[in-house]
């Protein structure tokens, strides 16, 4: 089980902060699949990777990291703070 | 070294002092920056800032750590509200000291480009129209690349 | 837009404060850039900051206008104390406004370098084995070449 | 009559902060070569114009600049506020 996040509007346009997944997929390339094949929400949220950032357990990542002993999954909009 | 985020406002002058009352070791130099809800448009109702609890404070910490190792630094604060604020009222700040002032400067700034950039906060605004989230700029991601 | 000079202690939060309560027209982004009194060898007793009345005043209106003529700025605040003062009392402040973060920055450090340079100020400590003119530093005169 | 003013060392090594003086020299060069003139004091001030800083009427100036119509030349060390 990993628990994937979703932030400002991938949390608004797929509709929850937060949920767990039992997956297989060895890369966030692979788990972002496996989202987008589930529901329309899924795949309107996932359909530009460019427009979107991942972290691993809390920390900044690409989509092509392995997801190995990876426990949280977050993924959200490029970030405005400041 | 102090990481901060918090929901509710904050005294900007009271944390310059108790930043600048709790520097030793000759530091002469302290730089603040502070930053301020703006109604671009016109007619923002209300900004709201959305962060991600426990990275938030990772990633500043993190851009810190990484401040200190390029500057000689005696203090650092960063201060970042979240939820929902109105126009004119101050989102968040940022304070370094250092015995000279082109350290104190220069870190301030590149704690500033890092955070707009690299610490997960979100802003959104809200106007009688209705509410949308605001677009990252390309600038701040350029600002990166002077560091 | 202040020019003030004076022979007594500030409250640097606040002049902050009050420097970003007068704030109008979305200045999105507050600088301040506070000096601070160090003893640097050890056994400094106190500074003395010896000025030139009138020109003093000049000079620093003269240094905010080059900053306005090239920064889009909302305000400037230049605080300079002159008399004497102990190690840890804060000298002197700087604060600008901008509707970005970059022109506050620049803005702040262009004063500062201009200031140390070109304001007619001069430092002198005093310790327990007597009293000297700080001298001025290279890297000061050389900081006003970047602008 | 022009008025010179002297600050910091200069002010501590002429022995006074201010003077009023006759003089029909043309350029701050050439007053500084009457002040030196005068005595030791003045002699050791301006021993090394590299050293020194002049304004003419409270703005910053050169020692070849004019003295047609200054009132006010003031002689001190580099500025070192901040």
């Amino acid at each position: 089980m990993i628990d994937i996040l979703y932030f400002a509007w991938v949390r608004e346009r797929i509709g929850i902060p937060r949920e767990a997944v039992e997956t297989q997929a060895a890369t966030v390339a692979e788990l972002v699949g496996e989202l987008r094949a589930r529901e329309e929400r899924y795949a309107a949220a996932f359909s530009d990777l460019s427009a979107l950032r991942v972290a691993l357990d809390q920390d900044l990542a690409d989509f092509d990291a392995p997801l190995a002993g990876v426990r949280e999954v977050a993924f959200f909009p490029p970030m405005t703070g400041g | 070294m102090a990481v901060r985020v918090q929901p509710g406002p904050f005294d900007m002058g009271e944390e310059a002092n108790a930043f600048a009352a709790a520097q030793t070791g000759g530091m002469g130099a302290i730089v603040t920056f502070t930053g301020v809800v703006r109604d671009v448009a016109g007619g923002l109702e209300a900004m709201e800032i959305e962060h991600y609890p426990g990275m938030t404070e990772r990633a500043l910490e993190r851009i810190e750590a990484q401040a200190r190792e390029r500057w000689a630094l005696g203090d650092v604060l960063i201060l970042h509200r979240h939820g929902r604020m109105r126009p004119d009222e101050m989102i968040m700040m940022v304070a370094t000291s250092a015995r000279h002032r082109g350290d104190a400067f220069e870190a301030a700034e590149f704690l500033m480009d890092y955070l707009k950039s690299r610490a997960p906060f979100w802003k959104k605004e809200h106007t009688a129209q209705g509410a949308g989230w605001v677009a990252a700029r390309d600038e701040d991601e350029d600002a990166l690349s002077r560091w």
